[in-house]
């Protein structure tokens, strides 16, 4: 299994990155880490240029939000149907509810959102989603 | 025209600023208060000088914040840039803004300086007639600077290598040297005009398993590349390392070190601060725990004696820290130092002998490099891997330095890469690394990142 | 029958508690887990014991208590009694026992455990089967160190000088001597069955102004007069003094003393053990800064190496702590000795030299008092004001030596009324104080003692 | 004028008697200082004993209220007219609302009450009492 992964927007907290890197490649991905400060255009353009099944994106600094709201358009640009759009880490500026912040990032066309939720749990949920697509 | 006066025009003329009075800008602080210098109040102040970090994307958010700093008698006001005004993205800066004041929601995790200005800003800052630093970690910090300048922000932080290592992917190197140049000079030639501008290195740097040595190495860097271009206050810093030993070793040394280098260099008359960052890495996920942590912050830099100390708030693992909170940190800091006595004076002869060997061999093999100036030494320097820190997302670290802390919780050096330091000092740092039978070194890094969770 | 023996039914004959099993106890000790034996867990743990403060009137309320305090991972839970128990008047705390129950109001401000017995107390020691250590402030303490040890408490805290004279107004003080006397026998009698049971002093007195000498000296007395009779595990305590450094000093000549003057006393076997308490005097008015406090001792409690400490809350200067704020408490302790790591080793020898001198030189008074026994010499020399104790409500007390802080905080002898300690000695402490021009000394005192608020 | 003061109960927290001891005499009272660990008919008779114009009653432990609720049959066996009843410290244990904590001790026949009040606040309060009953 492919992942594409990386830290969204104009953000360099690079150490949740390499050990997301890490913890990928133990359970056994073939892993593309673009690294921090990655835009949504470039995470797009490498999810197809190594077709990849997971698309799995950081974001640390409270930006996500302004980042990510053209996913829908750019996805409506090819056929992503089988990629599973998944994103984590702190998807807000300030104290954030989790109970608003999800539907608002699964409305922008995330499949699975984590916000302030342990890696190997939001792994564990992103094998079991894998699972049950097969 | 001076070559940079002609610099400062161009730079001056952006299509997301107002227009640029340098004639008004050199009046205003010529006449400013002394209370804007955070030179002048260390020079009369005896105390440890309190900073919180904080910065909103709207001007009346930052107000506020103000205000409840004020009222917990804060000594030094931050001013937080967001980050896309950090990478010069004013596009996405203005748009972010612009959704925060119509939605009254932050879309920005910091003040975007230069799209609000430097008219608008200097309000606030003289209305509060406090010191304020400019925290951003910017490698092109040309304009920020000068409209932070113009807004009566007279200390800035930062500098080619601690803005540019820890904050950015593929920023050119040289240019950020040339930028910071560039900032220097303006600082340099403010400077003359009234109390100096102080400048101040960012220490931490990624904030993650980062030692001693690669630190003050770092710090003396860019004190030296600062002080070389007319800079008369400087303050180094380094942050919690997670043993109160360590940071009571590296502050004896940097102590020593920045003022053995700097008269070294002939500035026997520039003065010389030292700033220590509260716990800068991963903090727990419980309020508790993050006071708890934050208050033994206090405690050690007490004992190492800083000029300067900057807090972090409860509310560190979850987000911005809102306004209250922020302010809570800084009156509960303010109460430990005032009833905080008779701290003893320590030392470790042996760590301290290692540490300056280190840095004094890292150093030396800088000064030898074969270029020019002394920033071309200290690029080609960082280019071969003599300078390398730990989790740096920037492309021309080496990453070949691998640390990880030993029983007592000191940050050691396990591989060395390129670091130029002698077999005797590399030995002293293996030698007290105790990794048990089987253990997985990225395990124990796992585990060494999380100590305070 | 042993005289003793007798002595102890005559005390377990009161008309508050149910008939006394003598044997049945002596049964249940023998066989009682290891776990509730603090003795034990001091032997077998290496890090720093963290124990709380509390109690309240009613049995359920205290079984709540220490749920939280489990949870919260403590070490040792405690069993503070209410002050009428403290003074032998059980009718008082039936009444007010009664009343707690019946309105679900605290009229006591700790548990009566007399009139509880040892029946039902025993339930909820043997229930958390973890080390529970007695806290109470009782010169006459036979009966409830009886009920104590049989509801299997095996910690006991107190002694004839450290629990009268800062807890009683006219207690008869050679009574206190014997009526302990009578306690440290029978712990001595029961450490013959299983583990031995753990005597505590207690260093703090009366939390104010206590000079780190006088504090030792009763310490040492204490520790004396319970080993003479056969105890084989104390612990010596102190509170912060308000200065680090004297903090840190007080434990290193604490910790050599006790060892020599046990061994001196042919007390070569006996475990001497090191308990700190955090801040014992006055508490700020603000929850936030009780914190704050409370980290800070935790810090210092570290630093000077204690194998126990006793916690305070952040509402100290409220009343007695609800069970959720006592718990959260330990919680912060636990993470903080858990985080607190790379401590150095410090030490001021002109310090320890003069607090040493000065603690061998009451000493040496003391044993020259003509009497035959050890706890005579020591009620004469407390009668003759060689030791003496600021702010003890007792009349026996001399009254006569006044404290005032140093400019670093530390606790110095301004006024030495009988105090035995040399010229030198007392021009040491002399030395240190600086009154400004004009400053009345009252003026002084209400200051140093309100330094944390 | 002259005052008992003392420490009510079974409580022996003596740094806030000596300190208002210290307190009354700089304010130019006559102070009969009967120390901690007083009870309250030891304080009755003091004041008849003294002819007293105010009884100072300290608690610091919590335990006020089992100690002092039997002051209004105490009262009604001389005649106190002319005292004035004050009380102040730590009125209750736990941390209590004065709100309630006041017209409890009020009522129990105390003419000022301060509970958790700084100690010249209250000296300030008695001596406006003094004078406006002159
Ligand atoms: C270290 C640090 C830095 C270092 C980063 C060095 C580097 N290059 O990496 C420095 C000091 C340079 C830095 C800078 C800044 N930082 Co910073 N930083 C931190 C800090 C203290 C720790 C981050 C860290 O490394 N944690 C350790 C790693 C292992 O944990 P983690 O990042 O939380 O990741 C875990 C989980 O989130 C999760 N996870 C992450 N991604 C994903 C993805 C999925 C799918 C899943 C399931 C899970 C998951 O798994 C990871 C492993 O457990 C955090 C606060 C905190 N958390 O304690 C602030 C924090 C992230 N920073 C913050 C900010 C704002 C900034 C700055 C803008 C400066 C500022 N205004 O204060 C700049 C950023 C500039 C920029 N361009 O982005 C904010 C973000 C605010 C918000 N979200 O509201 C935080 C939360 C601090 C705060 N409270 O203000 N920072
Ligand atoms: C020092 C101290 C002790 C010392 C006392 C030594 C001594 N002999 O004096 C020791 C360690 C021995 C001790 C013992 C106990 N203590 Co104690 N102690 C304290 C402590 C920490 C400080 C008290 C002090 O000296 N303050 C300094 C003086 C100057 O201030 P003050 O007493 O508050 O008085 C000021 C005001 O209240 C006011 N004031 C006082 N009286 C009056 C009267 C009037 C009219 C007015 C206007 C004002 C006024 O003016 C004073 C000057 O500003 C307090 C907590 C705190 N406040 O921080 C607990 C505290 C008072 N103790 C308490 C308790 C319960 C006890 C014990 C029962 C043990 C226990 N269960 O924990 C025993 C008491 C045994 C007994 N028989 O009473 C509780 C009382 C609980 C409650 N009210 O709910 C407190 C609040 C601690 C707590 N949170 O649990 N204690």
């Amino acid at each position: 299994m492919k992942v594409v992964t990386g830290v969204v927007g104009n953000d360099i907290h690079v150490v949740a990155n390499r050990l997301i890197d890490i913890s990928l490649e133990e359970r056994g991905f073939e892993v593309f880490n673009l690294g921090v400060n990655t835009y949504l255009e470039e995470f797009m353009d490498a999810v197809i240029e190594t077709d990849a099944d997971v698309l799995l994106i950081s974001s640390l600094n409270g930006e996500a939000e302004g980042w990510c709201r053209d996913l829908k358009i750019l996805k409506s640009q090819y056929d992503f149907r089988d990629v599973v759009f998944m994103i984590g880490g702190n998807l807000g500026v300030g104290e954030m509810d989790p109970e608003l912040i999800v539907p608002k990032f699964r409305n922008y066309g995330f499949d699975l959102v984590f916000h302030q939720v342990d890696l190997n749990e939001g792994l564990d949920r992103l094998e079991a989603t894998l699972e049950a697509r097969k | 025209m001076s070559l940079l006066q002609r610099e400062r025009e161009i730079i001056v003329s952006n299509e997301y600023i107002d227009r640029f009075d340098f004639e008004e800008v050199e009046e205003f602080i010529k006449g400013a208060s002394k209370n804007l210098f955070i030179s002048h109040t260390f020079k009369t102040t005896d105390h440890m000088l309190v900073q919180p970090r904080g910065g909103f994307p709207t001007y009346n958010k930052v107000f506020q914040l103000y205000k409840e700093f004020k009222e917990a008698h804060v000594d030094v006001l931050p001013l937080t840039i967001d980050s896309n005004t950090r990478l010069n993205d004013y596009a996405s800066a203005k748009k972010m803004l612009a959704l925060s004041e119509e939605n009254d929601v932050d879309m920005l995790n910091g003040y975007p300086l230069v799209n609000h200005g430097y008219r608008t800003t200097r309000k606030m800052i003289t209305h509060y007639d406090t010191p304020v630093s400019l925290r951003h970690g910017t490698p092109d910090a040309r304009l920020l600077i000068e409209t932070a300048l113009a807004s009566g922000i007279f200390e800035i932080e930062g500098g080619p290598i601690t803005y540019l290592l820890p904050y950015s992917k593929n920023f050119p190197m040289d240019k950020a040297f040339l930028y910071w140049k560039y900032v220097e000079r303006v600082c340099a030639k403010y400077s003359e005009l009234n109390e100096p501008i102080n400048r101040e290195s960012f220490g931490p740097l990624s904030a993650t398993l980062q030692p001693p040595a690669i630190v003050i190495v770092i710090q003396l860097l860019e004190m030296l590349l600062s002080l070389e271009e007319g800079v008369k206050s400087f303050s180094v810093s380094f942050s919690q390392t997670g043993s109160m030993l360590q940071d009571i070793v590296s502050s004896n040394v940097i102590k020593k070190l920045s003022r053995k280098y700097a008269d070294r260099f002939g500035h026997e008359d520039a003065t010389i601060n030292l700033v220590y960052h509260q716990w800068m890495g991963a903090f727990p996920y419980n309020k508790e725990y993050s006071d708890s942590l934050i208050n033994t912050s206090t405690v050690i830099a007490a004992m190492v004696g800083a000029d300067k100390i900057i807090t972090k708030t409860r509310n560190e693992a979850f987000g911005i820290p809102t306004k209250e909170a922020n302010a809570m940190a800084v009156a509960n800091v303010k109460y430990t130092l005032g009833m905080l006595k008779g701290l003893p004076t320590v030392s470790d002869e042996e760590e301290e002998e290692n540490l300056t060997n280190e840095v004094d061999e890292i150093l030396e093999a800088v000064f030898n490099d074969g270029a020019d100036t002394l920033w071309r030494k200290v690029f080609n320097s960082i280019k071969k891997g003599y300078v390398d820190i730990p989790f740096s997302p920037h492309i021309i670290n080496a990453n070949e330095v691998i640390t990880i802390r030993d029983p007592q919780s000191n940050i050691r050096i396990l591989k060395k890469g390129k670091l130029p330091i002698s077999d005797r000092s590399f030995a002293f740092e293996r030698s007290k690394i105790k990794l048990a039978e089987g253990e997985r070194v990225v395990d124990k890094i796992i585990q060494d990142i999380g100590i305070m969770l």
